[in-house]
């Protein structure tokens, strides 16, 4: 997928803690698609819910440890090849956010629900809290938020 | 320490303040050369348009204390200066995971396309008054300390006051 | 009697879980167990594959003809994880990890390494960090 | 994909009434796909609806009739089952008469089979039947009965985006009904207020821009507080109360000492804190009520709801877009199971059962005559009779009054003492382990029929698997027992029945299945095929006689049993976004059973350090009915001096208490005085 400027748009599957209320929604429907759930949703101090799964890092360190070429990537956007993959661990080890997995099955990381048009965690997230898009949509969107409510604010206090 | 300020209440959103953020981080450093630079240069400055108020609203970095955007960049392309405050980015090390953009309440942390690389507003290093505010033509922007802006807005309101009672109606 | 043999070079292994999680027939056996793994290998391999030798980051294995061995064991000391204190890494793969990512990569703004936690406490440490700013504003709604 | 059907339906959870498909491919284990197209929850699902079909096909589902003897649990045809109830039916009929039988309903079947199920029992004389709704919102169909005339959420769901303050009481609605969180969330992009009050520090608070953070059982003080700063500061809507409302000038009265700080007192909450809240939700264009079981399940429940509709009256918020009360229902159908008249006091249609008029018009519908024109027992009564020998036979269809009434050590030893008890469920649950007949039934997607969400959203389900073994459909084993008592059932089928309850019920009159083949169906009243529904209700006045809505003071009073030396701790129960009711689905899913598997309970580490107990530690509850067994969660989601049980565990219930509402007979699930030791 492309911008208007050609540029090819990266799209991953980010969380608005805002809006998360810790409601597993999105790793029941994760481990439903792939037997086993690739996001992980944890409480803070009991009053903030924070979603953790695969940023689809541009210049992913995942990608840089693992030797059989398995994770390649191309443009920002990771693949993986499961049967080039011996299952060593590596990638594990080198995710900053801890958001790969590892079990009987192989390697567990995010694919984005390649047969679906939007991830199921993001299509089943009952608050959403979940957005799939690439990342200069969804700071335009806050940004746009964000200058709603300083207009609020303008509107309601001020006499100037 | 001085900051960035907005006036909401003076920006007619003429987008100058944007042109010149893109300009000053241009290898060129010119309007007519910036256009046709590749990589295209990038504001880091932004103004949205609030369609509840119908009113166009600047979006700058505020360099927050404590930035959450620092706190939770892994790789450490994001740092602050303790007595600035200023936090700035080395594209270097940046491995594009987009935490900090999630993490940013006011959306400021842009893409560099090419690079696909974090980009936000550095105060212009190279400047002793960042060219966003220089550029501003009606002061929506100032370079100022806290308390001078409060002062500044006190006056403002005052007069507004003053007007009211001068011309015999409530402000 | 010469047999297929694996020859495994214990000063290059790692230790991480390739050869064991590749092997068609499950000969190679790994377990985490009290801060140490371990790796135990088959005397003799008669299967006509070189999966094991071809999957090791670090080639370590060979598959010889030899006199029958017995069964051999590698153990690894596992590297504690920083905060919870839970092992989860041989020292080999960290070393490994050490030297493919760049090091500038594996510390944040304030010098904490993420590479010496733990994945879960990598994810609560990102968690509690990402929080900061929404725990600050609940905290003032309660009246 | 090739071969992939998908068939609609309805999520068989909480009463939100969510949609989705269920996909089946051959070869393969049916599945959930998105139904982004539905007005209410647009594809989105909660755990438990992602979930759904794990009970599917569980290997611990009933397949085949058992009845009970010496040796265990034998099987039997379905010949002898049914025959053994309509025998056992019949001799009690002769030998007692139909006071001492009561059916127990389901807020989990159909419509359909709510509706033949208490016809049976009515044309068999028999007046006891009721359904769970006793247990979670009797209040709101006494409360709302009076204030409004018509019980059920006022508007729909989307319009709650159309808010401008929303004032969330006693519902965790982010845990569960975690769709409506979409809908708050909407509203607050808009710049909406949301005021939570709630005991606990829930995920429902975290939406909160004020989170009230009050004393269990405090809710009448809160709201008459609230009320009083209204008045006092002019916001009442003075046109709106003359205009619509009978009762104001008593209300006025009954206030005058709720003063913001006294209030504050009792409810253990800043006096500023009462005052911006009340200030928001009078102020506000359009305001919204939501409330759910944290209102109605107290000894003063109807008290608590009959508050809520006196604030909505007196500041004219009810019956606008983005103005109403919304009374959160727990389970798929209990709407529908309402409506279908599985209440004692109600005939279809929520019409009186000791109104003549309404049993005439019952008689010549059903072509019957000496149909029951009186009360009967209430579900927690018929417990009572129970235990004290005055009912003999109980028929209970999907329920496990066991695990989810109150007390439920007395209550094992009631149901001990019945005659005969048949239950007919999915599970062998524990009250079905305590039956002498059990009988197999199809769950939600083994059949078609009709739920009611709690929007009064009248939609269809469909039949996507086939029941296992022998376990049929609960209108099936209706109609066999019904025709074996010489009722004369003859239903080809739901579509039969349901043309029935259009003739029948007027609200109904035009929800026909033709009309619910369109994802959403229809909202109530909707009393003509050509009518669109009616998605907010009192538009154009109240349902009460004379169209004006009834404002009725009440009185704070101390819920029923206070803390002291010997129990100083508060207990309050709820729920969790994991599980269900009394768990016996939620239980049995491993995706979700597997996240929260066993009992906790949450202490505030405050009290914990008082108390020496670590995190994970064995304790153990006890209040004055019992003593149970929890692991230790430290959280400051509980203030000191109140600790929170989930309820769907089997446990729990065992220390609440039985004390009821006078008016909803809801017993008092929500405060109870206990202590807390080391396990």
């Amino acid at each position: 997928m492309q911008d208007r400027e050609g540029m090819i748009l990266s799209k991953a599957v980010y969380a608005d803690m805002s809006r998360c209320i810790a409601c597993h929604a999105c790793e029941v429907a994760c481990e439903k698609a792939h037997g086993a759930a690739k996001i992980f949703v944890d409480v803070v101090r009991d009053r903030v819910s924070v979603p953790v799964s695969c940023c689809q890092c541009e210049k992913a360190t995942c990608v840089m440890v693992c030797y059989p070429g398995a994770l390649s990537q191309d443009n920002g956007s990771i693949t993986f090849d499961s049967d080039r993959c011996t299952g060593c661990d590596l990638c594990v080890l080198a995710c900053p956010f801890g958001a790969v997995q590892l079990d009987t099955a192989g390697v567990r990381r995010c694919d984005l629900c390649p047969d679906r048009e939007v991830p199921a965690c993001v299509v089943t997230c009952p608050s959403q809290a979940l957005i799939w898009d690439d990342v200069e949509n969804i700071a335009r969107e806050i940004r746009k938020r964000a200058a709603v409510k300083m207009g609020r604010s303008l509107a309601s206090g001020r006499v100037l | 320490m001085k900051e960035v300020l907005v006036r909401l209440d003076r920006c007619v959103g003429c987008h100058s303040c944007e042109i010149a953020c893109a300009v000053e981080h241009s290898e060129s450093k010119n309007l007519f050369g910036a256009v046709t630079e590749k990589p295209v240069p990038r504001k880091r400055i932004y103004v949205e348009y609030s369609p509840e108020q119908m009113i166009p609203v600047t979006m700058i970095c505020h360099h927050c204390e404590d930035a959450p955007c620092v706190s939770v960049c892994p790789t450490g392309a994001l740092t602050q200066d303790e007595i600035s405050r200023v936090v700035t980015h080395n594209p270097d090390i940046c491995v594009g995971c987009w935490t900090c953009a999630m993490v940013c309440n006011y959306g400021m942390i842009g893409k560099h396309k090419e690079r696909r690389v974090a980009i936000k507003c550095d105060r212009c290093p190279d400047r002793e008054v960042p060219v966003c505010v220089v550029a501003c033509p009606t002061r929506a922007l100032a370079f100022t300390e806290v308390e001078d802006f409060s002062g500044s807005i006190r006056a403002d309101a005052a007069l507004t006051l003053a007007r009211g009672i001068v011309g015999g109606g409530t402000p | 009697m010469k047999k297929r043999l694996l020859a495994v070079d214990e000063k290059t292994c790692i230790g991480c879980r390739a050869c064991s999680a590749v092997c068609p027939v499950d000969l190679i056996r790994l377990s985490d167990e009290d801060g140490v793994r371990r790796i135990d290998f088959p005397g003799i391999c008669d299967e006509d594959c070189q999966e094991c030798a071809r999957a090791c980051p670090e080639e370590a294995i060979d598959l010889v003809f030899g006199e029958v061995q017995p069964e051999f064991v590698l153990s690894f000391d596992l590297v504690p994880c920083q905060r919870c204190g839970a092992p989860f890494v041989t020292y080999g793969e960290m070393d490994r990890l050490g030297k493919t990512i760049p090091q500038e990569l594996q510390t944040d703004a304030f010098g904490a390494s993420w590479i010496t936690l733990c994945p879960r406490c990598r994810r609560s440490v990102e968690r509690e960090r990402a929080a900061k700013t929404l725990l600050v504003s609940r905290r003032g709604t309660r009246v | 994909m090739a071969n992939e059907s998908l068939v609609p339906t309805i999520c068989p959870y909480c009463g939100v009434g969510c949609g989705f498909y269920v996909a089946l491919e051959d070869g393969q284990e049916p599945r959930i796909e998105y139904m982004p197209d539905h007005p209410v929850n647009e594809g989105a699902l909660c755990p438990k609806g992602n979930a759904a079909l794990e009970v599917l096909g569980h290997p611990e589902r009933l397949r085949h009739p058992l009845k009970k003897t010496e040796d265990g649990w034998a099987e039997i045809s379905w010949e002898e089952a049914l025959d053994l109830v309509s025998e056992k039916l019949k001799e009690a009929l002769e030998a007692h008469g139909p006071h001492t039988i009561g059916f127990l309903g389901s807020a989990k079947v159909t419509n359909e089979e709510n509706y033949i199920f208490q016809k049976m029992a009515r044309l068999l004389g028999i007046s006891n039947v009721d359904n769970c709704a006793r247990l979670c919102h009797s209040p709101t169909i006494y409360g709302l009965e009076r204030a409004f005339g018509l019980v059920g959420v006022t508007n729909p769901f989307p319009d709650l985006a159309n808010s401008r303050c929303i004032l969330v009481i006693g519902s965790n609605l982010a845990e569960n009904h975690p769709i409506v969180a979409r809908w708050i969330l909407k509203a607050k992009d808009r710049g909406a207020t949301v005021i939570v009050v709630d005991p606990r520090l829930t995920p429902t608070a975290w939406l909160a821009d004020q989170h009230l953070q009050i004393d269990p059982g405090t809710d009448v003080a809160l709201l008459n507080g609230m009320m009083r700063v209204i008045l006092k500061e002019g916001l009442a809507d003075t046109e709106f109360v003359t205009r619509q409302t009978v009762g104001f000038e008593d209300l006025v009265g009954s206030l005058e000492e709720y003063t913001p700080e006294k209030v504050a007192e009792i409810a253990g909450v800043s006096a500023a804190g009462i005052v911006k809240a009340a200030r928001s939700y009078a102020r506000s264009p359009a305001s919204s009520i939501v409330y759910s079981m944290g209102i109605t399940q107290h000894a003063v429940g109807t008290d608590n709801v009959t508050a809520c509709a006196n604030l909505a009256l007196i500041c004219g918020q009810v019956g606008r877009p983005g103005a109403g009360l919304y009374p959160l229902r727990g389970q798929n159908n209990v709407q529908g199971a309402c409506d279908m008249g599985m209440l004692p006091d109600f005939y279809p249609g929520g019409r009186r059962i000791d109104d003549p008029g309404v049993v005439e018009d019952v008689e010549e519908a059903w072509g019957a005559s000496h149909l029951p024109t009186a009360p009967g027992l209430t579900a927690v009564e018929m417990t009572e009779a129970a235990y004290d020998g005055d009912l003999r036979i109980l028929y209970v269809v999907g329920e496990d009054p066991i695990n989810s009434g109150p007390n439920t050590d007395r209550a094992r030893e009631a149901l001990e003492r019945l005659e005969f008890m048949v239950v007919q469920d999915i599970f062998m649950t524990e009250t079905a382990q305590m039956a002498d007949l059990v009988l197999p039934a199809a769950l939600w997607a083994e059949k078609e029929g009709t739920f009611t969400s709690t929007e009064r959203r009248v939609q269809r389900i469909r039949r996507a698997a086939d029941p296992p073994g022998d376990a049929r459909e609960d209108l099936w084993i209706f109609s066999q027992v019904a025709e074996r008592l010489g009722l004369g059932f003859h239903y080809a089928g739901p579509d039969d029945v349901l043309t029935e309850i259009n003739r029948v019920l007027p609200s109904y009159g035009g929800v026909t299945r033709e009309r619910l083949a369109s994802p959403g169906g229809l909202i109530w009243p909707c009393p003509d095929p050509g009518h669109p529904g009616t998605p907010i209700l009192h538009t154009e006045g109240f349902s009460t006689p004379d169209g004006r809505g009834r404002i009725v003071p009440v009185e704070y009073k101390p819920p029923a049993e206070v803390t002291d030396q010997e129990y100083p701790l508060v207990l309050t129960t709820g729920r969790v976004v994991l599980h269900y009711n009394a768990g016996s689905m939620t239980r049995r899913s491993p995706s979700l059973a597997g996240r929260v598997p066993e009992l906790f309970v949450e202490i505030n580490p405050h009290d914990a350090k008082k108390l020496e107990i670590e995190e994970g530690d064995p304790v153990a509850v006890t209040t004055a009915r019992g003593r149970i067994l929890a692991r230790a969660d430290l959280t400051e989601r509980v203030g000191p001096g109140v600790v929170f049980l989930p309820f769907h565990f089997p446990d729990t219930n065992r220390l609440t208490t039985d004390v009821l509402d006078p008016v909803a007979k809801i017993p008092e699930f929500k405060v109870a005085a206990c202590r807390i030791g080391r396990g």
